[in-house]
C-alpha cells in the first residue's frame, strides 16, 4: 500500500506539479468569487466561511477523477485488482494521496485566502481545524464517487454530479463550524459533526470503493 | 496445474464460448486460437478472474495468476526502472537484474516511459511479468508492436526462464512464437446461438 | 558582432561568466546602501509616519514583477520569431524571479495597507490587477513543469504568455471599471512637482537600481543553469544513442 | 542606531522581514541549482567526452 | 465543420448526457452556495448576479478537458489534422459544439437559479442577455486552453488553472451587467464590452488553439 | 509518384534516422522495416506532415495523402456506420457500399465501436482508409490485432483496390503482409550519432 501511495504522490508531483494545482484552483476561485460579487468588504466577510468552503469542495473536486481515470486507461487497474494488493488497500492508499496533494495543501494555504475576502480575525483557527478535520471526508467521499464512474467517457462531469450532494452534510458543517468560531459561539456541535463525518467514512468508504471497482472492472 | 472444465463465458450479457475444457501441466504454455471476435480476450479475462465465467470451473489459477492484456499499464511519467520497481514492490518482491537484459531495456533503464516507442514500451509491459514472480500467466497478445528479434527474445523468456521454473502461461495470439506448445483452436466452441446464460437470458 | 550572436548558449554562457560576480556584487551593493540609507537615514512622513520606509522595498519590486513579466514576452516573442534558445530559457529563467517580486509587493503592500487603509487587503484595482498577474506567473510556471519536451514547452508558454499580456491588460481594464480605488498614484512620474520629497526620492532610486541589477543577475545566473540542464539532456541522448547503435 | 518607528514599528519591520526571507529564499535557491547542475555537468562532460 | 460539430454533439449526448450535466453542474454549485453561505435573502440577493455568473464559468470550464482530450487518446487527432479540414475550423467547431452543449444550455436554465437566489426581478433579462453574449468567449478561451494542455496528463487542472486567469474580463464585465440592471442602472458599457471580449475572441482564438494544436500534435 | 530525398528527422530533439531517399512510383507500395525503436513511426509522421523533418525533401504527398497511426480514432460511443460516415463527411466523400464487405463489417454496421473486439475495431480502423479516398496512403503498423485472415482482407484490399487504381502506400510492418512491393530496411539510415540537427544541436 505504501508502494501505492508513494507512486501516486510521485506521479502527481512529475506531471507538473500535483499540489500545485490544487492549491491554484482553490485561489483562484476565492480570487474570482469578488470579480462576480464585487468588492464591499462587510458582504465578502459575511460569505467568506461560505465561499471558502465551497472553493475548497470544487478544488478536491476537480482532482477525482484522475483517481482512477489514468489507472484505468493505461492498463494499471486490472493488474492491481489482479495483484495481492486488496482492492480495499488500493482505495484507501488512493484517498490517502489525493488528501496529501489536495486536503492538505488547500488547508495550509486557507489563512492567507481569508485575508483576501476579509475573513473575521476569530474564524482562522476554526477555519483550520475545520478543513483539516473535513477535507479526508471530501477524499474518501470522493474516492468512492472516482471509482463509481471509472472507465466512463465525460466521467469528470458525472462524478461531480454524483459527488457534490454527497458533500452537502460536509459543508454544511464545516462552513457553519467556522461562521459559528467567526461570530464568537459554540462551534463544537458542528466540529463534532465532521469529526463523525470523517470517521465514518474512513470506516465505510474504502469498502464501497472497493465493491464498486470490482463490478466496474467485470 | 491449471484447469478448466466446461467453461462457459459471456460479454456484453451475451454468450460468447462455450463448454471450454484444457488442461495445461506445469511448465507448459497453451496458445489460444481463433479469428477476431470469437471470444479470446473474454476467456482470458474469466481465466484471471476478472469477471465470472457464466458456467463451469478453473482451478490452479487464484492468487498464483497474473494478467496482461493491450494495455500494458505503463506510466509515462515514470521511468522504465521506476514502472518496474513499482509492480516489485505491490508483488512484495525486489526487481530481479536479469530482466533488463532478458527484455533488453538495459540502455532504457532511466529514460521516461512516455519516451519510448510502441515496441519498447510494449517490451516493458512485459518485462514486468518477469518481475512479479507470478506462476500462472494469462497473456492477451503479448507480441503486439515487437519486432522478430523481440518476439524471438520474449519467447525464449516464456520457455527459459517461466516455464523452466514450472509456470504455466496461456497465450492468445495471431503470430507464431515459436513456442513449442499445443495450440487450442476456439472455433469449436462458439456458443450456440440458443446458448443460455448471460444477463440477457431472463428476456429471452 | 550582431547581438544575436550571444543567443548562441555556448557563447552567452562564456561571455557572461566574468560578468556574474560583479552583476551580484552591484546588486547586493547598491540594495544593501540603498535599504540602510532609507530605513537608517530618512525621516519620517508627516502623514504616514515611519510606514513610508516601507516603500524602498514596495515599490521597486512592484516595478520589477511587472518589468519581469515584460522581459518574458519580449524574449518569447524573440523564442517564437527567432528560434533562439537562450531566449525561451531567459523567460523561463525569469517568471519564479517575477513571482519573488510580485510576492513581495503583494506581502509589502498588505502590510503597509493594514496601518494606512486599516485593512491588510481590499480589492482596489491595483492590488486586484497585481492579484491577476500573480495567476499568469503562476500558470506560466505550472505549463513549463508539465511539459517533458523542452522545445514544445518553449513555444507553448510563449504563446500563452502572449494571449496572457493581451487578457491582462484586459483585466487591467476591466477591473478599473469594476471597482475605483484607493491605491496611490504614480508617484514617479516625470513631472518633478509629483514627485515625492527628495530626501524619499533619492533612496528609493537606489533601491530600483539594486532590485533591477540582482533582478538581471538572478535572471543571468538562472539562464546559465537552463542552459546547463539542456546540454546535460542533450549529452546523455547522445550518450544513449551512440551506446544503443553500437 | 536603531531609528525610532514609533507606532507602526511591527508594520515595518515585517515588511522588511517578510521581503529580505522572500530575496534571500530565490537568491538561494537560484545558487544552489546552478551548483548542483553545473556538478553535474560537469560529470556528464567528464563521463561522455572523456 | 459541419460534420465535426454534429458528430462532437452526438457524441456528447451518448456519452451519459452532455447537456444534462454541464447543466447539472451549474446547477449544484448554485444550490451549493446557500449552504455555505447561509439562507439569509438579502445577502443572497446582493451576491446573486456574481454567483451565478462564477457557477457559469466553473460548469463551462469542467468540461473543457474533453474537447479534445478525447480526440488525442483515441488518435482522432492527428487523422483530423491530416484531414482536408483545416485545423483553425476544427478548433471552431469544437468551441461551437462546446457552447451548445453548454453555455446554451446554462444560459437557459440561468432564469430559474435566479429565483433561488432571490435575484431582483429587473435583472433576469440582463442575466440572459450577459450569459448569451458572454458564454461563447467561455468556450473560445477555454478551447485555447485545452489545446494548450491536450496530451497533458493531469491536463484538466492545469487546464483550470491556465484558463481561469483569462475569464476574469468576462466575468467582471458580465456580472457588472447583471448588477447594474438589477439596480437599474444602465448596463450598457459593460454589455457593450462583452460583445466586444465576443468579438475578439472569435477572431483570433481559432487561429492560437490551431497554432498551439499544431505544436502539441509535432 | 513519391519521391523522398535525403530526409533526416528527430525525435524529442534528437536525430533519429538520416539520409532516408527512395521513390514509390504510383500503383506500388512500399514497406518499412527496421528493429523497434529504429524510427519508423517518426519517418511516418514527418512523411505525413505532422511534424518537420529536419532536411530533405518529400514530393507527392502533401493535400493527397493520409496517415494512420497505431491508435485508429474509433469512437465507442458512435456505430460503426456512423464512425465511417463522420470520416466521409470531413473528406467531402460519401461512403462506398463496399468497403463494409472488403473489411468484413457486414454483420457489424449497427454495432457500437466500443463494443467490437480489438481485432473488429482494428478493422473498422482501416476502412475508413477505404472511404477517405486519399491517394498516398502512410500506415503504422496497420495490421496490429488482426487475425491471418483479415491481414489477407487487408493486403487484398491495398493490392486490388487501391493500389490498383493508381495509389501509393509506405507502410511500417514487423509481419508480413503477403504483399508483392518493395522493403527498405530502415538500419543503413540510423543517424550517426555526431549528426547535425534536432533542437538539441545548439547545446552540443
Ligand atoms: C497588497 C497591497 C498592495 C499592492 C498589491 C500594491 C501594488 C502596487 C503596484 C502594482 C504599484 C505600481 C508600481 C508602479 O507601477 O510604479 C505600487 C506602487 C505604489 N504603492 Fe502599492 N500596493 C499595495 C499597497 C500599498 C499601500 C498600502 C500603500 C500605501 C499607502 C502603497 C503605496 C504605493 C506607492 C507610494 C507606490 C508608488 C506609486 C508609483 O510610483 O507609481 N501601496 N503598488
Ligand atoms: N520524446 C522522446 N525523447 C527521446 N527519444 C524518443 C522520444 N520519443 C521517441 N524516442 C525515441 O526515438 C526512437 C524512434 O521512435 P519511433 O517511435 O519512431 O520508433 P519505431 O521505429 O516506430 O519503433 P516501434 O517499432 O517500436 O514502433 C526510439 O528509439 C525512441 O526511444
Ligand atoms: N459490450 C459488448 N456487447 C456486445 N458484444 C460484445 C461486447 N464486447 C465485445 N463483444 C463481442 O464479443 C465477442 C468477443 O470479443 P473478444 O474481445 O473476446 O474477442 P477476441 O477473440 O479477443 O478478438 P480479437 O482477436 O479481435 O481481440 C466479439 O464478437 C465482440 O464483438
Ligand atoms: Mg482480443
Ligand atoms: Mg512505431
Amino acid at each position: 500500500m505504501k508502494a501505492l501511495v508513494l507512486r501516486d504522490l510521485r506521479l502527481a508531483v512529475r506531471a507538473g506539479g500535483g499540489f500545485g494545482l490544487g492549491l491554484a484552483f482553490f485561489l483562484i476561485v476565492v480570487v474570482l468569487v469578488p470579480f462576480g460579487v464585487g468588492p464591499e468588504a462587510d458582504i465578502l466577510r459575511r460569505i467568506a466561511p461560505g465561499i471558502l468552503w465551497v472553493a475548497a469542495l470544487l478544488a478536491a473536486l476537480l482532482s477525482l477523477d484522475r483517481i482512477f481515470a489514468l489507472d484505468f486507461e493505461d492498463g494499471s487497474l486490472p493488474l492491481l485488482a489482479t495483484s495481492p494488493l486488496p482492492l480495499e488497500a488500493v482505495a484507501l492508499a488512493k484517498a490517502a494521496a489525493h488528501w496529501v496533494t489536495t486536503g492538505l495543501p488547500l488547508t495550509l494555504v486557507a489563512v492567507p485566502l481569508g485575508v483576501l475576502l476579509n475573513l473575521a480575525p476569530e474564524a482562522y483557527a476554526w477555519l483550520l481545524a475545520a478543513l483539516a478535520l473535513g477535507t479526508p471526508a471530501l477524499s474518501l467521499i470522493g474516492t468512492f464517487g472516482a471509482a463509481l464512474t471509472v472507465g466512463l467517457r465525460r466521467g469528470g462531469l458525472l462524478l461531480s454530479l454524483l459527488v457534490l450532494p454527497l458533500y452537502v452534510p460536509t459543508l454544511i458543517f464545516g462552513a457553519e463550524a467556522v461562521r459559528r468560531g467567526g461570530e464568537g459561539l459554540a462551534a463544537t456541535v458542528p466540529m463534532l459533526m465532521l469529526g463523525g463525518i470523517t470517521a465514518g467514512t474512513l470506516a465505510v468508504m474504502p469498502f464501497a470503493a472497493a465493491l464498486v471497482l470490482r463490478i466496474n472492472l467485470r | 496445474m491449471l484447469t478448466v472444465d466446461a467453461l462457459a463465458v459471456a460479454r456484453g450479457g451475451v454468450p460468447v464460448l462455450q463448454g471450454v475444457s484444457f488442461k495445461v501441466p506445469d511448465g507448459t504454455a497453451l496458445i489460444l486460437r481463433g479469428p477476431n471476435g470469437i471470444g479470446k480476450t473474454t476467456l482470458l479475462r474469466s481465466l484471471a478472474g476478472l469477471q465470472e465465467p457464466l458456467s463451469g470451473t478453473v482451478t490452479g489459477a487464484g492468487e498464483e495468476s497474473a494478467y496482461a492484456s493491450h494495455a500494458d499499464g505503463v506510466k509515462a511519467a515514470l521511468t522504465v526502472e521506476e514502472n518496474l520497481a513499482f509492480w516489485a514492490e505491490v508483488y512484495g518482491r525486489a526487481v530481479p537484474e536479469e530482466v533488463y537484459a532478458a527484455f533488453d531495456l538495459e540502455p532504457l533503464r532511466a529514460r521516461f516511459a512516455g519516451t519510448l516507442s510502441s515496441g519498447q514500451s510494449r517490451r516493458l509491459g512485459l518485462a514486468r511479468l518477469g518481475v512479479i514472480g507470478r506462476r500462472v500467466l494469462f497473456l492477451d497478445e503479448p507480441t503486439i508492436s515487437l519486432d522478430a528479434f523481440s518476439v524471438r527474445m520474449f519467447a525464449d523468456w516464456l520457455r527459459d526462464v517461466h516455464l523452466a521454473a514450472g509456470g504455466v502461461a496461456v497465450i492468445a495470439t495471431h503470430i507464431d512464437l515459436g513456442l513449442d506448445a499445443p495450440v487450442l483452436e476456439l472455433s469449436p466452441f462458439v456458443a450456440a446461438p440458443e446458448a443460455t446464460g448471460g444477463s440477457d437470458e431472463a428476456f429471452l | 558582432m550582431s547581438i544575436w550572436e550571444y543567443a548562441n548558449p555556448k557563447k552567452f554562457v562564456e561571455s557572461t561568466t566574468p560578468i556574474l560576480p560583479w552583476l551580484f556584487a552591484l546588486a547586493g551593493l547598491s540594495l544593501v546602501v540603498g535599504l540602510v540609507w532609507g530605513f537608517f537615514f530618512t525621516p519620517d512622513d508627516f502623514r504616514q509616519g515611519s510606514t513610508v520606509k516601507i516603500i524602498y522595498l514596495h515599490v521597486p519590486s512592484a516595478l520589477m514583477a511587472i518589468n519581469a513579466w515584460l522581459m518574458m514576452l519580449v524574449t518569447s516573442l524573440i523564442w517564437l520569431v527567432r528560434r533562439h534558445h537562450v531566449s525561451a530559457l531567459a523567460a523561463k529563467a525569469a517568471a519564479p524571479v517575477g513571482i519573488t517580486m510580485t510576492l513581495i509587493a503583494l506581502a509589502t503592500g498588505a502590510i503597509w495597507g493594514q496601518p494606512m487603509w486599516g485593512t491588510y487587503w481590499a480589492w482596489d484595482p491595483r492590488l486586484t490587477s497585481f492579484l491577476i498577474l500573480f495567476l499568469f506567473y503562476l500558470g506560466y510556471v505550472a505549463l513549463w513543469e508539465a511539459i517533458s519536451d523542452p522545445d514544445t514547452a518553449a513555444d507553448l508558454t510563449s504563446v500563452l504568455c502572449i494571449v496572457g499580456s493581451v487578457f491582462a491588460l484586459l483585466s487591467r481594464y476591466a477591473v478599473n471599471f469594476w471597482n475605483q480605488g484607493l491605491h496611490q498614484g504614480a508617484s514617479l512620474s516625470l513631472d518633478k512637482e509629483e514627485n515625492v520629497a527628495d530626501v524619499f526620492y533619492q533612496p528609493l532610486l537606489v533601491c530600483i537600481a539594486g532590485f533591477v541589477l540582482l533582478f538581471l543577475a538572478l535572471v543571468v545566473l538562472r539562464t546559465r543553469t537552463e542552459i546547463r540542464l539542456r546540454r546535460i539532456r542533450a549529452l546523455e541522448m547522445r550518450a544513449r544513442r551512440t551506446g544503443v547503435s553500437a | 542606531m536603531m531609528p525610532d518607528l514609533g507606532k507602526y514599528a511591527d508594520a515595518v519591520l515585517g515588511a522588511y522581514a517578510a521581503s529580505i526571507v522572500l530575496l534571500v529564499l530565490i537568491v538561494w535557491l537560484s545558487w544552489r541549482k546552478a551548483v548542483s547542475v553545473r556538478k553535474r555537468l560537469a560529470e556528464v562532460e567528464g563521463r561522455t567526452d572523456g
